[in-house]
């Protein structure tokens, strides 16, 4: 069993209508309906930018956002539904979250990479642990999904820093299988969710793992090393700045293992572990 | 409206290039399939800045917005000359677009190479010599100097007889005084602007945000400057002037030529948009016939008061 | 947050300025009666510059509205020397904040004459010298050339011991030589960045749309312009920087600090809140808790990597 | 009789909420609610900027907007009424026509200098004759109004180039003493406000009038030599691109007749025909 290949954008960008969008825990939802587009794949995100009024007052945005979506289905009059998951961290996300129904938004994609799936990371794989963070767990729920619908047994970890930053787990996620770590401890484990899944790693029998992860850089990092230790195959659903996410301006670099660069939008935003250097490039070092 | 023109000799269906290293058009391939080739938005490919040598290209983050605009510090990544020749230059002759290869060089002899091993190919149209980028520190910038740039080109010139256009820096003083030096030279044309110098502070952290310090501002927050440049130095040329710098819409390719551009083109808004040259293309009829023009040769040869 | 500070030895109850030119506060008072005096936006206010002769200005249009920031082509209207000294001065003193007075000249003789009379009265606490204006067209542009500024500097500096000012013109390849030049020949500041030459076309018309064809951009599109170009000359000269060019919050101000500005001015902002001012001060005490100091002075101290 | 001093300005911009928005002729009408400021006088404007999302798809809006009042009235719950009428010409004008009822736009103002009263400008005056042009009915609208309420008689001619550009006559101004021009002949006169303006002239005794005139330049310019020549006196209200509206950037200059410029925003928007030397300062030359 195989993923399929990544599906092809249509070329240009489009407009669709803001079907929904509303707050959840600290996060925002919106819908859009996308009567052109290819049903998107598991780790796919899209360049959005409301319209007209992108452009706000302090003249910005002005480039589209990259956002993964969070769920698709069937829309009933035709195309797709997407969904996806904001956290209101500067003028686009913030514009983003503020559109209302029956306005409109550009859209271009899917864009980037698909996740694989855990037997073409591990022959031996039994099912696969997802790892979110934050706003990550996006790309995390729609892994998931696909996962349940392939039959592939998975169980998901997921991680944030307290109930305002925990948008969306009750509706992207069933509650059976998912384990959460709030750093403030305000509920489930207290801690990172790396605690969890070195927790569950120490359980299992590390050989029949393949890990998935989504989530800020420190925390995608973490997740890393501890697969690279253990030799256990990892994807990444990583994050850069991004102006045109189709490869165009060469701007959403990420440094490879065996030096050089790669493009995210295009090379990925799903790596393997041992493809690149790290996965905090442009941070600032950390003490 | 016959949008068909020329610049250098280059016969072009219309005025609407593509900024160089704004459109990589083999990824755009693999991501838009052959859409992207049989409604290519531009009327020229230019390529991505080509150097000597392979180069990874300068280390993230690369890009931030600004008002109206971005920074990048891509730093020229690129397979270097003979990794273009062999890989890559087939797969921009499939346009069905005339190709102009852009090149970059830190001495004049590495400029010699490039300009004759590219030119040497049949698929390319023309030259552009980038001496303009604010991200690879030459030592000399040869492109702040009009005596520098006048220099380069008489080394150049003899190599081939196909077009050379020089691609100015807007970081200087009197732009039109380099460009007379590139004339003097012999160029066959000047394209302008490159992006303008900026900086960006970490919104997060106290330390600049790219990770090179520096890097060039575009998109539209810059048209006004690259406007006011390419009058003077239109005024002040004879060779054509290929202008740029925030173009987002027809109306604003339009300023562009009614400030002495013989051609345009796009850049920055490629990232908003990948078909925004087809964009520019569609609307300019309507823009030209509002100012009261004919075809798009009565707004070139219009000189404004 | 305790945000008094100083430049060059006038003490101030905090870093915010006005640029030169956008804030007449004669005109304001007029229309904002004493409201304007009792809660006067600016820690220190900077006279519009101030000419020989007397002078009428540009002729129409002298505005036009561009992607987050607008160009001017003002062209220094004002009364003159003895009519600001005699008319104006004893307004500018009325508004309990140090006064800085904005000169230009067209030669040394004139720049001698300016200082010498402005700096004898004690109601002024500094003096700019505005060496960078894109529009007026003397000829020789001081503010270009290191050497020049240099050698003004040298002749202006024994006339008076309160604090030179030098405003820096953008326009140039490397502002930092021109500061270096400044501080060579003795001044006490530089201040930076003045505004970008720029142009616009008549929406309307086939015309450009400034009635002198050209003038300078401001406003935050120029931003990440001003902070390249302070981030250069605060690493390169001992003195302090005056930085300015599209403020327009308190984000935007620290901004500035960061790259390496003493103090801050605000300029078109003005244009869109009269009390502007005081909005980027009000702001101050969070924007600088946000990123981690316990003050003005250790932001003033921060190095950006 | 004389006109009182102008109203001073709250110092700053201070938010007003949207209380009505609605087409009106080719042209848009909206009103804001002023709790701070003062009631404006005839031919005194505003600066206006729509907020939060002042700032377009382009970059533009930027700067605020110069907009007349059309009329004013008390609120019923305290504060003004204040009306603009609005042309939608580019970003900033389209910008505030957009703008709907609950929204918030930035104000500045009142600025700038008011219509004298008709015996203030000629001794000899009778009444008012009122010169409107297209969106310039609005101050026009305003005076006439002054007029009326301290008994003065007027009479209004209004021009307008099409059906498409003539909102706001029917609210802002009765019908009893007002004439309207079309220059397309679709209403009313067929031809320029001017002509009605000429035929006024030759039936009335000219040395007791005293016009008021406020619309596009080569109108104004029109009327300006129309009295000149008449020695009628007449009052022009002059627009001129603004970027403060308080006398801070020098930027809306309109020559005088004695050399040099005065600044429109605090010596005008309302002037004295024989103090400026053209009222197309700006304007491509003609012809
Ligand atoms: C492939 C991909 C998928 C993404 N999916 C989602 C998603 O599903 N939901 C979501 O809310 N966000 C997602 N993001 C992140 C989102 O694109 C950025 O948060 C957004 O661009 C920030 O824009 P802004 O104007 O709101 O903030 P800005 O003012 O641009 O930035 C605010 C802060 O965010 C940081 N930042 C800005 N851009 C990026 C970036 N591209 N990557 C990392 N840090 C950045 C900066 O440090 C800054 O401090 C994704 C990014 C990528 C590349
Ligand atoms: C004192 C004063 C009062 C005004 N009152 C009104 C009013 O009541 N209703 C109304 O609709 N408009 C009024 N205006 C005009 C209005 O301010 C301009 O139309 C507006 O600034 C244009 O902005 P924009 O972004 O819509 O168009 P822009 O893109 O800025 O300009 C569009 C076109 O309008 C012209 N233009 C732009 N600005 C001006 C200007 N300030 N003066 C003259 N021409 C200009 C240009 O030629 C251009 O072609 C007034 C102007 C002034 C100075
Ligand atoms: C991401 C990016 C990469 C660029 N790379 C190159 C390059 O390789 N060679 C070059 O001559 N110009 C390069 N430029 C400059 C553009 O070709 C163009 O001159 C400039 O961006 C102004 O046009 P714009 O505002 O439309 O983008 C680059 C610009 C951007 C934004
Ligand atoms: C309308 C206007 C008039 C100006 N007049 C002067 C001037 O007289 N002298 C001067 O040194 N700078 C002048 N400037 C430049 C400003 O002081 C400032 O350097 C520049 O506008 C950048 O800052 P900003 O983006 O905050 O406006 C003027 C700027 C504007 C917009
Ligand atoms: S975002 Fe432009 S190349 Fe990746
Ligand atoms: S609009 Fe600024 S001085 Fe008049």
């Amino acid at each position: 069993m195989r993923a399929e290949a990544r599906p092809q954008a249509p070329f240009g960008r489009r407009p669709c209508e803001v079907a929904d969008s509303r707050a959840s825990g600290g996060y925002h939802i919106f819908t859009l309906i996308d009567s052109e587009g290819p049903a998107p794949a598991p780790g796919q995100f899209y360049m959005l930018a409301a319209a007209p009024e992108w452009g706000g007052e302090g003249g910005r945005p002005y480039l589209p956002r990259a956002i993964s979506y969070a769920r698709v289905a069937e829309n009933l009059t035709g195309g797709l539904r997407l969904d996806f998951l904001i956290d209101e961290v500067g003028p686009g996300t913030s514009r983003l979250a503020r559109m209302e129904p029956g306005d409109s938004c550009h859209l271009t994609g899917p864009f980037g990479s698909r996740f694989s799936l855990p037997r073409e990371l591990n022959p031996e794989a039994a099912g696969a642990i997802l790892v979110g963070g934050g706003i990550g767990i996006a790309p995390m729920a729609v892994l998931r999904r696909e996962l349940v619908d392939r039959g592939i047994p998975s169980r998901s970890l997921l991680g944030f820093r307290d109930q305002a930053h925990s948008g969306g787990v009750d509706e992207l996620f069933g509650c059976d299988s998912t384990r959460l770590a709030f750093e403030d401890g305000s509920s489930g484990h207290k801690g990172y969710v790396t605690d969890l899944l070195l927790q569950l790693l120490e359980g299992d029998d590390a050989s029949s793992a393949a890990v998935y992860s989504c989530g800020p850089p420190a925390m995608l990092e973490a997740v890393r090393q501890i697969c690279l230790q253990r030799e256990i195959p990892v994807e990444l659903a990583l994050e850069s700045p991004m102006a045109c996410g189709y490869g165009a301006c060469f701007g959403c670099a990420v440094p490879k293992a065996d030096g050089g660069y790669l493009r995210l939008c295009i090379d990925g935003p799903v790596v393997r572990g041992e493809e690149i250097a790290t996965a905090m490039a442009g941070e600032p070092s950390v003490g | 409206m016959d949008l068909s023109t020329e610049i250098c000799g280059i016969e072009l269906t219309g005025p609407v290039l593509n900024g160089s290293g704004t459109f990589d058009v083999l990824a755009a391939r693999r991501v838009f399939g052959d859409a992207l080739v049989e409604e290519f938005p531009f009327d020229c490919y230019v390529s991505k800045t080509i150097t000597m040598n392979p180069r990874p290209g300068n280390p993230p983050y690369r890009l931030w917005e600004t008002p109206s605009g971005m920074i990048n510090s891509i730093g020229l990544p690129g397979p270097g000359l003979e990794g273009f020749l062999e890989r890559d230059l087939a797969g921009l002759a499939e346009l069905g677009v005339p190709l102009i290869v852009s090149v970059m060089a830190d001495c004049a002899e590495d400029f010699e190479v490039l300009v004759r091993r590219v030119a040497a190919r049949d698929e390319v149209a023309g030259i552009e010599l980038n001496v303009s980028c604010p991200n690879v520190h030459s030592g000399l910038i040869v492109g702040e100097q009009p005596s520098e740039t006048e220099a380069l080109m008489k080394a150049l010139r003899p190599i081939t007889g196909k077009p050379l256009i020089v691609k100015l820096t807007p970081n200087v003083a009197n732009p039109e005084e380099v460009a007379l030096g590139a004339e003097a030279g012999g160029a066959d044309a000047v394209s302008m602007i490159n992006t303008v110098k900026a900086a960006a502070i970490d919104p997060g952290d106290n330390r600049t945000w790219l990770g090179v310090g520096a890097g060039g501002l575009s998109g539209p927050a810059v048209r006004p400057i690259a406007l006011a440049q390419v009058r003077v130095v239109a005024a002040a040329v004879e060779i054509p002037v290929v202008g740029m710098g925030g173009i987002s819409d027809a109306e604003s390719a339009l300023e562009f030529i009614l400030a002495g551009a013989r051609v345009v083109a796009v850049g920055t808004e490629n990232f908003r948009d990948p078909r925004a040259g087809s964009a520019v293309t569609s609307g300019l009829p309507a823009a030209l016939a509002r100012r009261g023009f004919g075809s798009l040769a009565e707004a070139q040869s219009a000189r404004l008061d």
